[in-house]
């Protein structure tokens, strides 16, 4: 068997229950995605194409380049089919289910940015659908609950605990225990038991791929960085993994600094999502990882204004690539997240995802050196989701520009 | 022999499990008595961890007031020290809680446990693969390793498992997560049939809750009854409902009562 | 000079103070737009491609197919940026504004779709932006207010009249009398006055110059039918323009049928915007087009469940295609749109905007021998906009599905 | 030569415009008169269309309200039939309503116009490349078909609009639509200058409020002020403030008053 580990990072710590299906998964994952038994692959990427729009651009953000001296691109995966890099992973999975004979997938949602993506695959595909989400994520998130049930997706509450993501994971794995002989369970990001976060990789790693090539047509070189935000890592891993031979681009994981990461935990409560900056080595959802957590090993609640981003977790290869020294971990505050949002939107007409907007921030707050002159800069998402919760936030942090007072004048 | 597998040695027993702290630590040592009472010969006593994905809602919510009120590894070796009701104690926690104690990864979770009288421990989250540190370090400190065989586990793996589980091995009645069900599912019996030939203690567990689920697994042949959500659960209620403290531990003592009856129905059944 | 007239629709309807204005475009569109002059439609053609995302895919929706019999291929417009064909109107005009050296672009909204796409451009091209919308429609679309805001667009409310697109078309159109030295107006679809007709036509036939080529690629031949929705008619003139020479290629403009379209007149207001189907020739901002009008020449208040086919008036070049028999009027009504809009969303995981509920919807209510074997349906439009008014019409309209059942039961 | 030229024939003029049936058909012919008692020698009276993509915000709302009180065009052919105010009228309306009048588009309209007694017609969204039916009609019927000359119109489509027009010319004054501005904008000077060379009456419209615009308007050289939005705010203002109606009367027939004062100051200044 293929190694389920990244050094020591990684491994398959769940119930046993699960641990016939995890097998199954990870000889499927072998066979169909690493060996492209039956076309898997080639399926896999003409759906992407068809379906999911693919390729994106790499586009040249004029504005921003100039403005800050270089030369900046923007991989733009929020012209993906549901308006995330989410996709991607959530056709992959769904397709593989399909081909391993499942009828049925379920899924965890935080923000619902994945939900929707797996409610649209599994819909596409003609697969039963089941996500669990928060009981208050479903109130923050009403439109994304609505988007999952158009596309046909039952969408279980959560009532338990904070009704957050980390419940509706916990909940999703219980489903999952009783129901893995006719379900698949599609994970949302690069974290979870082998072989989720490798297969998860692979199905984001089309980002790199095309990123790579596209680069080298319009500036004839390889790139001097790589930029993307972190939740689970799974739009940073695919943006980074083809970059990773070469050593002379600097790949650069923002997480949520939150209210700033420096303010220490109070009670099981952090204030911020940066488990790769300054997690512990842990075990979490079925995997070893950095992980926020307290002295004693209880997970703590963590904190970002984005909800993709909050999560006390993040991917094992991550981890692994950050001690390696490959990945450099930086964090962008909510308050640059949502002054890099209102300044890519009026720049460029793009409104990013908050969680994306994390990664533009860190072009305007970055460590010396980090960049260099051309940069790549993974546009995870769009940020139509987050028009209301920008406004709220910017009133609180005490943000002004031209669209804050005006919105403050009732227009 | 272990002091675990010694405890199956009169016949068929009864193992509950209950959360340490809920609502409080004065009063697990109350309930752990009741249950001794009451016929109990295993403690399963749960360290709590805040992301207890093996667990159905019932013991999750345990959990939650357990840490809530304050419950942490170090209180819990204390209060599992204070307790001296004669028969073992095995934890029952997550894997990174056992990682994160003391000084030494694994190591100082269980010489401290060692060192407080506990006698086993189940992870529920540590597969086989995944147990090689630990299994070192129990054996060294001559603690038993409890795994799980599931209805879902196959052939090659339980000759794995096999191997290496000791004290005695859990067998889980059905699919899903730990909580109260009807009935005593049809996998149990064909999981005990498949694991027959080997000689170490089955405790089935999963969703027992009354006489007739202890009978009948007993009746398929296990030497072991494991109950955990209907205890809590009638903590909880009793919480819940202001029932004095001592309605609810006699509550307990009786419920243990009875599934002691159960299985001694299922022994008498065997025989006939 | 070129004709500005399509047969007897078309002309220059405007006051005397815009027909320079409108001569100057006129002379912009001849040479930048027909003639490529500078380059313009290279520059046009690869910042579609770059910040656009084109070309769009053709997807064949598979389970629709074998409900219906036929192969049925979705042109999809729904991921291009901003989620609509609206963008390749409004970067046009914008880029041609830019090449005019005008500064200021001016826009009016409905639904909010024209005036996000517009607003997206003019922040791309560093252009300022203000954006003409009633008051009763920004209180319905506050998202897309919004998003037009972040943008970096000014939102200004008409007050006056309905506080529809009616009165923010007259209003853009007064600003415009007062600022067309400085000020190109980015009409929202092809009507108006030429050359507006032509140029949004031209800018948007993008679609069926891609879709032509798709469809040969997949099937070999051309379709046997193109069906698109109809508000103003600019994706229906784009999705049908490469096909006009191909004479066995029925092309099908669905109108929304609203209420049903033999309810009579009643006052000022019509139960439809079914303007090609049984509208009168007439004048309407600018063009001799099909109108919906009273007896004495009043325009009337259209209705349609969907804000971006409510209106009265419809593009001159339809009018005259339908007269020539080249293009085939149909109208699905509010309730076969939003069965559609379910539909697709549960069998395809694409959910169209209500606008494109209506082509969709024609699938299923098609007049016998429209749509032959082999269809392409324009998807103008994604429909995250349109979940909220979708859930409030269905339970007015006492549609029930498992979507509305679900929600009727409060997640 | 035409009636409406003939009016200018006494020296400069007061060209009024208000909207017919604005508040209804009764107070329009009342308000006629007034305008005509305080000095006014030829009457532009609006039939309102619902689109009035060139007029501004004061003139929308009166042709709003006039719709609502049901006004149409066969009514307000029958209102100008009974008017006899011894003063040219001129019809405003746009190209949809006369298109759609009657059995014969145009020239049901221009035909019914001449049999009520009007004199000649503006319509603001029929610039002269599309107005070759209607010229043709109008002058078939002897009905004067005027155009607006904009401060943005040039050179070229001066002399195309200037061989076609006929009754006077309507200058306007500024960019924009109609409505009340506080002084009378540098581009009227410069209009009037390029129109100097033809030999046919100049009015200038667009934002004429008080007798100073006036005065600086026929000293720049024109034959004839219009005024429209600043008598529409007073039949407006008259009816929200519930103001009676003779009171509105007699503030409208005084402000022409004002605006022929203004006229006359102008011509005075001119011979000085
Ligand atoms: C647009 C976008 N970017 C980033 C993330 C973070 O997830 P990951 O780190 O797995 O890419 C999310 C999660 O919802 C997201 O929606
Ligand atoms: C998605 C979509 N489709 C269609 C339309 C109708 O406009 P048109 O007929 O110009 O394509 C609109 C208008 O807002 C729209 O948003």
């Amino acid at each position: 068997m293929k190694s389920t580990k990244f050094g020591k990072y990684g491994g398959q710590y769940v119930p046993e229950v699960l641990m016939p299906a995890i097998s199954e998964l990870a000889s499927a994952y072998e066979s169909y995605v690493r060996k492209n038994q039956d076309g898997f692959m080639d399926d896999f990427f003409a759906r992407l194409k068809k379906f999911g729009g693919r390729p994106t651009p790499l586009y040249k953000a004029e504005r921003l380049s100039e403005k800050y001296g270089k030369e900046i691109y923007l991989k733009r995966e929020d012209l993906v089919h549901g308006g995330a890099h989410k996709l991607n992973n959530a056709l992959g999975q769904c397709l593989l289910a399909k081909y391993m004979g499942k009828e049925r997938v379920i899924a965890e949602t935080g923000a619902g940015q994945h939900g929707t993506a797996t409610a649209m695959a599994a819909s596409y595909l003609g697969l039963d659908c089941e996500i669990y989400m928060g009981k208050k994520d479903i109130n923050r998130q009403r439109p994304n609950v609505f988007r999952m049930e158009i596309n046909g997706a039952k969408v279980n509450p959560v009532e338990r605990g904070s009704g957050t993501l980390k419940e509706a994971i916990n909940e999703t794995l219980r489903d999952w225990s009783k129901s893995v002989d006719t379900t698949h369970y599609v994970i949302g990001s690069v974290v979870g038991p082998h072989p989720f976060p490798k297969m998860v990789r692979d199905f984001q790693s089309i980002i790199s791929q095309e990123a790579r090539e596209q680069i080298q047509e319009e500036v004839g070189r390889l790139p001097d960085s790589v930029v993307a935000c972190v939740g689970g890592g799974s739009n940073a891993m695919g943006a980074f993994y083809n970059f990773l031979q070469d050593d002379q681009v600097n790949l650069i994981a923002v997480e949520a600094g939150g209210k700033g990461i420096e303010t220490k935990l109070e009670g099981r409560i952090a204030h911020h999502s940066a488990s790769l900056t300054i997690g512990r080595e842990g075990v979490l959802h079925g995997a070893r990882t950095k992980i926020l957590q307290d002295e004693d090993g209880q997970i703590v609640e963590s904190h970002s204004v984005s909800a993709g981003l909050d999560y006390a977790g993040v991917g094992p290869e991550l981890a692994y690539l950050v001690d390696e020294g490959r990945v450099i971990p930086r964090t962008i505050g909510d308050k640059e997240a949502i002054e890099a949002f209102f300044l890519l939107s009026e720049m460029e007409g793009i409104i990013p995802a908050l969680e994306t907007s994390h990664a533009i921030g860190y072009l305007e707050n970055h460590v010396e050196g980090d960049l260099g002159e051309v940069v790549i800069v993974n546009l995870s998402g769009r940020g139509d989701k987050d028009v209301e919760t920008v406004m709220e936030e910017s009133h609180r942090l005490g943000i002004k520009n031209r669209t804050t007072d005006r919105v403050g004048r009732g227009i | 022999m272990s002091i675990i597998t010694d405890a199956f040695g009169e016949g068929p027993i009864l193992i509950p499990y209950i959360t340490a702290g809920d609502p409080n630590e004065e009063a697990t040592i109350e309930y752990v008595a009741a249950l001794v009472r009451g016929g109990a010969k295993i403690i399963e006593l749960g360290l709590p961890f805040s992301e207890p994905i093996a667990d159905g809602p019932v013991i999750q919510e345990a959990i939650n007031r357990s840490l809530e009120a304050g419950m942490t590894p170090r209180k819990f070796f204390g209060l599992v020290s204070e307790m001296d009701h004669g028969v073992p104690i095995v934890v029952m926690t997550y894997y990174n809680i056992v990682y994160q104690y003391g000084e030494i990864p694994v190591e100082s979770f269980v010489s401290e446990s060692v060192r407080c009288g506990i006698n086993g421990m189940i992870i529920p989250d540590l597969p086989i693969e995944e147990a090689e540190v630990l299994l070192e370090i129990c054996k060294e400190n001559g603690i038993d390793l409890i795994f799980i065989i599931a209805p879902t586990t196959r052939e090659q793996r339980i000759e794995k498992i096999m191997e290496k589980v000791s004290g005695f091995v859990y067998v889980q009645a059905r699919l899903g997560t730990t909580g109260i069900h009807k009935d005593v599912s049809r996998t149990t019996h064909e999981s005990l049939e498949r694991l027959r030939e080997y000689d170490i203690p089955k405790s089935v567990g999963f969703g027992v809750s009354n006489s007739d689920h202890a009978a009948e697994i007993i009746k398929s042949g296990a030497d072991g009854v494991i109950a955990g959500s209907v205890f809590v659960d009638i903590i909880d209620k009793g919480r819940e409902e202001g029932i004095i403290e001592q309605d609810t531990v006699r509550l307990l003592e009786e419920k243990a009562r009875e599934l002691v009856r159960g299985i001694g129905e299922g022994i008498e059944n065997n025989k006939s």
